[in-house]
This record gives C-alpha cells, structure tokens and sequence, in this order.
C-alpha cells in the first residue's frame, strides 16, 4: 500500500540490527551534511546509490518516485537562491554568486535525502518501532505509535476505498464535487478510526488486554563486526573528502 | 483457454478484451493477461473463482475503477479511453457496488447518500429528488429514507449502497459479492430486488463464491483463478466439475442432486437440474 | 509544506529541534497523562493518530492541475486539542518522513515546529475567537465561520513559519532576512493560498457532517455546545 | 422453546441459564431473555439464524466480552463472576475470535501480535516463544511468523487472530463466522484446522448462516432468533425444514437429497444423508 513500507519488508537489509543501518546512513547524513559540499555530498550519494542499488537491493523504480516530491521541494527551494531583492540592480535582480549557492544546497540536501531514503526503504518500522523504548520513550507512547502504525494501514485501505466508490459515482469530476467527497470521505474517516478503536477495545479485552499492550520483541544480536563495517563507509568517505580538501 | 463462448446472440454491451493487469511488479506476475470478457446486453454473468482468483480486480477493470495495463475495454462498441471524459462517460453507463457496503456509504442520510451520484451527473434539483425517491422505491427502502447511515444493519446499509448506484441509472450494474454476509432471508430479498432490476432492463454482472447461487440465478459463468478458466452458459461451466475443481470451488449440488435424480428416474431425462433443496423436496412429492 | 531532509544547515536544524521540544513534550506528557486517567484512551489515541496521517495523505485539487495533500492541523487542533496535536503531529511527521519521504529527519525538529506547533496553536486561537465573537450567530454558522478560519489560517500559518525558517537558513544576499522571507514566500504561495482556503472549505464539511453522524464523539470532544447540539438541526450540505 | 436437549451425555463446560441482553432502551426489548445454552466438552456447537438474530450477542456473552443484563454463565460449572478476577479465569479457559480480524489484530508483526495473549496469561518469555511457535505450527502459517500483519489476505489474518487465540490454550474456542468471506479452498483448509484443534480436546462454538456447513460439521446446532428456537443434534434440527423457515433459514440440501435417495432406493434407510455434491456423486456411483 505504501511503496516505501512495502520494500522494506522485502529488503534483504531487512534482518540487520536497525543500529546497524542507523550508523551506516546516519553516518553518511552526517558526511552530507558537514562536509564541504563538494566533493562531500557526491562522494556521499555515490556510496548511498551504490549500496542502495547493489547489497541493500532496493528497487529502482519505487526509489526514484519516492525521491520525487521533495526533490521538488529542495528545487523549487534552490530556485529562490538564484535571485536576490531589494539590491541596487532593483526590485529582482540575478543574483551572480547564486548558482554557486543553489547548487550547494541542491547537491547536500539530494545526498542528504538519500541517506533517508535508503533507512526508510531497509527498516522496517514494525522492528523499529517497538525498540524505540531503549531509547528512553515512555513505554505508552511507543504502544501508541506502534498502534497508530497498525491503524494506519487500516484507516488507509478504507479512505482508499471509500474514494474509489466516490470516484465510481462521479465524485471527483469537478472542484465542488471533490471538495464535497474530500470532506465526505474525511468525516467517514474519523467515524470509522473512533468505531475501530472502540471495536479493538472489545476485541482485545477478549485476548485479557487490561491496558498493557505488551509483545513479545524478538531481540536481533548487534555484532561488534556489523557495527564496524557500518562505521567504516562514513568514516571512509568523510576522510577522503577532507583529505581531497587540504590536497587542494 | 476457452474461445469466447458463441452460443448466444445478444450484442455485447461491455466487454474487455486482452486486458493485462497487475498490482505491482514485486508480485508474481500479472493477476491476468489477454482476459478476453464480454457482457450481454440484459444477461447476469456470474464471476467465479477463489480468493485471490482476481474477481474484484476484473470487476473494477471494467467499471473504470482500474486502468488495465495493456488491452482495452469497450462500452456498446466503443472502446473506453482512460481519461476523465471517457471514464465519465463509462461511469455513466456502468455502475460498480463493491462486496463491503460501508466503503461506499459516506453521507450522514440515506437520502444524501443516495443522492451524491445524480448530484454528480449534474442533474437539477428536482430530478435528483426524483431518482432518488425512484432508486429508494426500487430497493424496498423507501422507509429508510430519514435514516442516518450509521444505524443501519449491515443488510440494510447493502441496500442503499445499491439505491446509490441505481439512482445514476446505469445500464450495467456491476455487483462484488453482493450476497456475502447476508442470511438467507436476506440473500432471497435481494435476489428478488436485483431480478426486478434485471427485468427493467439492467444487465448484471455478479462475483460470488456460492456456486450454488450462480447455479440458480446467473445465465452465463466466468471462471477465473488468475486467468480465465472457462465460459459459458451456467449449465455447461457448472454442471463441470472438474473445471470447478480447476477453479478450486467446490461441485454445485444442483448438477449432482439432478444426475443422481435422473438416474432414480425421479427427474425427466429433459428436465433441470434442481436448483434449491426445495425443489428436491417437490420433485420427490413432499 | 514539509522541507526536505539536508536542506536547513545542522545549526538550524539543531536550534528548530530545541525549539519545538518544549511543546512536544508538553505534549506527550499530556497524552501520558490521558492514558494513565483512562487506559482505554490508548486505543482512541491510536486511531486519532492514523486519521491523522491519512487525512493528510488525502488528495485534494490544487491550482497547478496536480494533486495536493491537506495538513490536517485545523481540524485536528479543533478535534484533540494543541497539546495533544504537538503529540500525535510529530508522530504523524515522523511517519511521513520515513513511510512517505515527505519532510526529513533532521528537519523534523523546523517541520514539527510550523505543523505541530504554530499550526495547532493558530487553529485553536482563531476558532476560539470566532466561536467567541459569533457567539450570538446561529450555532451551525458560528462553527462553520470559526472552523473555516481556523483550519485556513492553520494552513496559512504553517506555510508563514516554514517561509520564515527557510529565510533565516539562506537570508538574501542583497536584503537579508526579509528579502528572502519574500522570495520563499511567493514562491510557495501559488500553491499554498489556494490550498489553505480549499482546506478551510473542506474542513467546514468534515465538521458538519459529523456534526450529524458523530454528535456524541463531538460533544465528548467538546466541540459542540451541548445546549445548541441537542436542538440545532444541521444540513450535512455545504459548499 | 425447545427443553434442552439431553441425548449427550458429555457434561457442559459451558453454559449460560436464564440470560438476558439488550442494547439499548430504544431497541424494541432485549435480544434475548431468559435463554438457556449449554456447551459440552469436546463437541461442535453451531450457532444458526439470521442477521440481528443475537449470534454475536450470545457468543460475546459466553465469552466474558459482555456481562448479561440478568441470568449466569458458568464455567465447570462454578458461576462466573463479572469483576476482574472473574473474567480473568474465564478468559483463561475460553476464547472468542470475532469475524473482522483487524477487530483484534493489533500489533505490526505476526509474532508479536500472536505474543499478546500469553503474555497477558502472566507466561515468561520462553513459555510464550513456545506457545507461539506452536500456534503458528498448528494453524499452519509458521511461515508468516516475521510478516507484518498489513500485508496478510483477508484468509491470512483470520488465521493468524486464530492463533492468538490458540496460544492462549483454551479449552473452548468460540469463533463468529469463521468462515465468512473464504473461499471453499479456504473454509476446507480452516475446517481441516479446527478439526485438528477439536481431536486435540478444544470445544468449540461456531456462529454462521451456512447451514450446509452447519450439517456437515457441527455436532449439535442451535438456532436463534431473538430468542432460542431449537437446540439439538444436527440431524434433528437442521432437518426440520419448518424450524428453519422459523429461524429464517433455507433449508439444508443434505436432508432433502438423502430422503429423495432414500425414496429412490439409492441410500439405505439407516445410513446418513450426503453431506456434500461430491458424496451425492460417489453414492450414484460416479
Ligand atoms: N490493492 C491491492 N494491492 C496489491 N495487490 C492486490 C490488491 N488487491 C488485490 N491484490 C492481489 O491481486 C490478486 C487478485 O485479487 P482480487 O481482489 O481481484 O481477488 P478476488 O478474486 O476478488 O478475491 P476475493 O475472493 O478474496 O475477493 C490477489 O493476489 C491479491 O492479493
Ligand atoms: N453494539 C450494538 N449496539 C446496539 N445494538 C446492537 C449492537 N450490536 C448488535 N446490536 C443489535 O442487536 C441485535 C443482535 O445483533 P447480533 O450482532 O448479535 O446479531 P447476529 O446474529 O450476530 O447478526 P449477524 O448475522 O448480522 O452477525 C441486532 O438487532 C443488532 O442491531
Ligand atoms: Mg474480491
Ligand atoms: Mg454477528
């Protein structure tokens, strides 16, 4: 239903430890991010793509669309950056060191988003999720986002539904229609999300729920090698665009 | 594959021909590929198979709710274009009721409910009134008109959806697992209902996973298990065993209760196949 | 409107973190809270969350002829309350990062901060006023003006605040600050004006139909006033 | 109402006396009042009737999901009390896996979820792995154990809130249309599993509208209507056309045909009515 999710479930990545995964693409985040922008982020997404599209084994197609809408944000951002207001050239003028700087940020933030990209496309959040209370949470707040994970997909597939059965009724051939739908569709929505928590309310007391949504968290061992090979790849990448830097 | 079967002579009011579809490229393969489909003007189609088998994915190929990827669809001949003025125009035509009802019950009302599609074929307020006040008639549901939709029994809420649809007066009526979740009562109710529709003119195309109601009701049967399997006139696809097993449905009993009759000589060599167990009950004189 | 992941500098990204965390734990103790009162709340909490993220994740018109999603902050500030929103916002964000790529997760402190934080607080503000200056206005009008102005002026809000935070990061090179403040704002104004009423507009009839169908939900919510609610009939019809 | 029935000899394990339920006050009076159930060990109870006829509300009952409004359920014979405690015990020993399986279904992962009820039965973290492991094993589905539970079937999922009610070893499983919405593959290969469940001493109360599943499965049958309308072995009761008609069932086709072919001389007088189209065939000689 969600490509992103989807994927995830099918990557081969899938197994290792989401330490692991965080300090392989937080690392090389951080390489994006801190590095000079050149050759850091490049550097930084070639190792991403290559391990994307190589071990990590993520679909190409599912990636690049993914990739799609916030690459239109930081573009569109970026543009902004090309000009300059309120100068002496007048109201709009070129800005003439503005390409420079547009292509920075386009370059960090593209190799940024792919860090992200490659975490969300081979970590599943249903492993995720229920570890997030070593990390200090309180253990309530990780039911509820491991709830709302579940419902979501739920309250998803419905709204999906529900807006092909608009759609079949001609609701979406005008603006007034669809706003009609669109407002239709969301007051189902929060009917049903209220119907279904009280529905599971029952359907879990039944299975002896007091309260307590305790699970049983398979534990996946952390190895010392894993979270060494991680590391290497940033630390790697993060040297040679320093060292690229003081040979210039 | 079965040839599109040519025993009938009604014209084809929709049909589908080559139709590829698959969800995603990560499952094995395409639902179907080169599904060859045709609907008669006035008949009932029975779609049959599995879970899974691709019926409700069929369904919605030819309502326009799916695009397929590679084949066309064809309204009264012409061939349907997948952009909003030909999906409109099928739309128009074609009306698909999805198996659960509270996926296409959005209104607070009935009336409201029932009204959202007239209201949506740009109709005046006066016609909308009319055809929703016809479409509710038609469904027996006249008294529910006040109702909000969430009081309703699920039986109930089946109805309207179908009023819902009915209303835009469409000439083929799609229907997925109408029966599903229905007692009996309620699955003879409609059934009675959707032949009064069919006798104003409506053709029916319907998924089910009761052989046994196709049997009864549906003059042709598609059988479909991710491809298609067989069709043909009820008796002929039905009354096949093997070819249900194909299907992985079980044997209808009419077929069998009708060959085991024919054999006690309880039943005319001519006659049909008993279609209920009452009518094995009157055969056998009681 | 969510940035991106990479495109605010680490310092600002840090200092919008520090920023909304206040408020995000204001919220979450809030929505613990909630739970220990009335552990059945668990349940309803998690469901407001998923119609959260899937309301925005509905399609809704734009002007440039592509699809547009809604924030959804208006109406849920009005449905659950700011604190709670600050709560179930940033869990909605995160999985818009991570399921949708929409937002990022450095930028999840700037973008927790416009949507979950300013959003809320001026949807909640707005609809309190005009609930309080039409008061003597029949109750479905006076709802109807108030969430419309609320949920619109949320929207608005966001996309001033998600404006100012890109104008802070790369102020402009001849006018600072404000200049940039113009440029990033008319750029996203062409899509986001006309989004911020059409939400208003389809808020309005989210709230009016469950007015209908969801009374006691409402009431419960303290949405309705439970004098009016019991006598006022209300069309469902709207736009 | 039918006295209950006394042939068996197996003693309850369950039973309700004198229960009474209703809504609301606006719904016109209780579901049911006074009604008289009983379950034994180790048999098949099917509940029959219509929709609304208050299946869900009886099974719920039994179950602990909610406390009659007058009248008691016993356990073992030892009253059940409507406090914690007492509720605690009875979901102990008896379980209700509801119709929609997203209803129960909350967790992202398949293990997880399955986990849920153990761990509430106060089990450490090996006996749960354990009790897992093999409710996964017994319901076949092993090799879903690391899916998450958004990308199972709707078949999928039933099985798998079928596990998580087995892995809290009940001794009586109450399932609501079990079989609603699976395809005859599908209701085969559950029944093969509950049969398999029941040879390992689980009782068990099935809730449906097909009554020729009902025939073929159930040991004893219960009909409801808002109120009891008969309560006994499946032959006796589901051949009574007239008890049918009262519950607002059609009848079933296994008496029907067997008393055809026992007229016909293709059965013999003592032997059992056909259960299936397939036995009907093997009984023509097919
Ligand atoms: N929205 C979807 N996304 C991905 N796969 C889908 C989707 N809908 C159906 N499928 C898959 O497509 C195949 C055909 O499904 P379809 O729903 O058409 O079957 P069906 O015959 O209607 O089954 P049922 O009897 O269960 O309703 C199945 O393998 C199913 O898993
Ligand atoms: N939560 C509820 N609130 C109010 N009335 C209810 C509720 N659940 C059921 N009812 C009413 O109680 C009666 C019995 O319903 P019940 O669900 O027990 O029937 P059922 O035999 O299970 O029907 P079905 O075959 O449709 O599942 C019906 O009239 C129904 O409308
Ligand atoms: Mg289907
Ligand atoms: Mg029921």
């Amino acid at each position: 239903m969600l490509a992103i999710d989807a994927a995830a479930y099918r990557s081969p990545w899938r197994r290792l430890h989401p330490a692991v995964k965080g300090i392989f693409c937080g690392g090389l985040l951080v390489c994006a991010l801190a590095l000079p922008a050149w050759p850091g982020a490049a550097l930084t997404a070639a190792v991403v793509l290559a391990a994307a599209f190589g071990p990590a084994g993520v679909p190409p197609r599912a990636f690049a669309r993914a990739a799609w809408v916030p690459l239109g944000f930081i573009l569109t951002g970026a543009v902004t950056l090309l000009v300059s207001v309120g100068g002496p050239d007048g109201a709009v003028a070129w800005d003439p060191d503005g390409w420079q700087r547009a292509a920075e940020i386009c370059g960090r933030a593209s190799a940024a988003l792919l860090c992200q990209l490659l975490f969300a496309f081979s970590t599943p959040l249903a492993e995720l999720l229920p570890r997030l209370t070593r990390i200090g949470l309180p253990s309530a707040l990780v039911e509820i986002i491991a709830l709302i994970y579940r419902m979501l997909f739920v309250t998803l597939d419905t709204a999906r539904r529900i807006g092909l059965g608009q759609a079949g009724r001609l609701g979406y051939t005008s603006r007034r229609a669809w706003i009609r739908s669109v407002g239709a569709l969301g007051a189902t929505l929060f009917i049903r999300s209220y119907d279904r928590a009280r529905r599971m309310q029952r359907g879990l007391e039944c299975r002896g729920y007091t309260g307590d949504l305790r699970v049983l968290v398979e534990s996946l061992p952390l190895r010392a090698g894993q979270v060494l090979a991680a590391a290497a790849p940033p630390l790697l990448v993060a040297s040679t665009a320093l060292g690229y830097g003081v040979l210039l | 594959m079965t040839p599109p079967d040519t025993t009938g002579n009604a014209p084809a009011v929709l049909s589908g021909s080559r139709l590829r579809f698959g969800y995603d490229a990560a499952e094995a393969g395409p639902v179907f590929d080169a599904l060859d489909v045709e609907v008669r003007r006035e008949e009932v189609l029975a779609v049959l198979g599995p879970n899974g088998g691709g019926k409700t994915t069929l369904l919605r190929l030819l309502s326009g709710s799916l695009a397929p990827q590679a084949g066309t669809v064809r309204l009264d001949g012409a061939e349907v274009r997948w952009n909003r003025r030909g999906l409109e125009e099928l739309r128009r035509s074609v009306q698909l009721v999805f198996q659960d009802p509270d996926d296409q019950l959005f209104s607070a009302s009935v009336t409201q409910d029932v009204s959202f599609g007239p209201l949506n074929q740009g109709l005046d307020t006066g016609a909308v009134r009319e055809r929703v006040a016809w479409a509710l008639e038609a469904l027996g549901i006249t008294a529910l008109a006040d109702q909000p939709t969430h009081l309703l029994s699920y039986g109930q809420r089946k109805r309207v959806v179908l009023a819902g649809a009915v209303a835009m007066r469409p000439s083929v009526l799609i229907l997925d697992e109408p029966t599903a979740g229905l007692d009996p009562a309620g699955v003879e109710s409609l059934l009675e209902t959707l032949e009064g529709l069919r006798s104003a003119g409506t053709t029916l195309v319907v998924s089910t996973h009761d052989v046994d109601l196709a049997y009864r009701w549906a003059d042709r049967a598609l059988l479909l298990d991710r491809g298609l399997l067989g069709v043909g006139p009820v008796p002929e696809i039905l009354g096949d065993p093997s070819l249900l097993a194909a299907a992985r449905l079980r044997p209808a009993w009419g077929p069998a209760v009708g060959r085991a009759l024919r054999k006690a000589a309880l039943l005319p060599d001519g006659a049909p196949d008993p279609a209920t167990p009452e009518e094995v009950a009157e055969i056998t004189g009681e | 409107m969510h940035i991106a992941e990479g495109f605010l500098p680490p310092a600002h990204a840090a200092a919008w973190t520090a920023a909304a965390a206040p408020f995000v734990i204001h919220g979450v103790r809030s929505l613990t809270q909630a739970v220990r009162a009335n552990p059945d709340a668990k349940l309803l909490l998690g469901a407001s969350g998923a119609f959260c993220f899937v309301l925005s994740a509905l399609k809704i018109p734009s002007v440039t002829g592509s699809c547009s999603h809604p924030t959804g902050v208006g109406l849920g500030a009005i449905l659950f309350r700011p604190p709670v929103m600050a709560a179930l916002g940033t869990i909605t964000l995160l999985f818009q990062a991570l399921l949708l790529a929409h937002g990022g997760l450095t930028t999840l402190g700037a973008n927790v901060f416009s949507m979950a934080v300013v959003g809320p607080w001026v949807a909640y503000g707005v609809y309190r006023l005009v609930r309080a200056l039409t008061g003597a206005l029949p109750e479905t009008t006076s709802l109807g003006l108030a969430v419309f102005c609320g949920a619109s002026l949320a929207s608005l809000g966001t996309y001033t605040v998600t404006s100012l935070q890109l104008a802070l990061a790369f102020p402009d090179a001849q006018s600072g600050v404000p200049g940039a403040f113009a440029k990033f704002g008319a750029v996203f104004s062409v899509t986001q004006i006309p989004l911020a009423i059409i939400e208003g507009l389809i808020t309005v009839v989210i709230v009016r139909l469950l007015i209908t169908a969801s009374r006691s939900d409402l009431l419960r919510l303290g949405i309705l006033r439970a004098d009016a609610a019991a006598t006022e009939p209300a069309d469902g019809k709207a736009v």
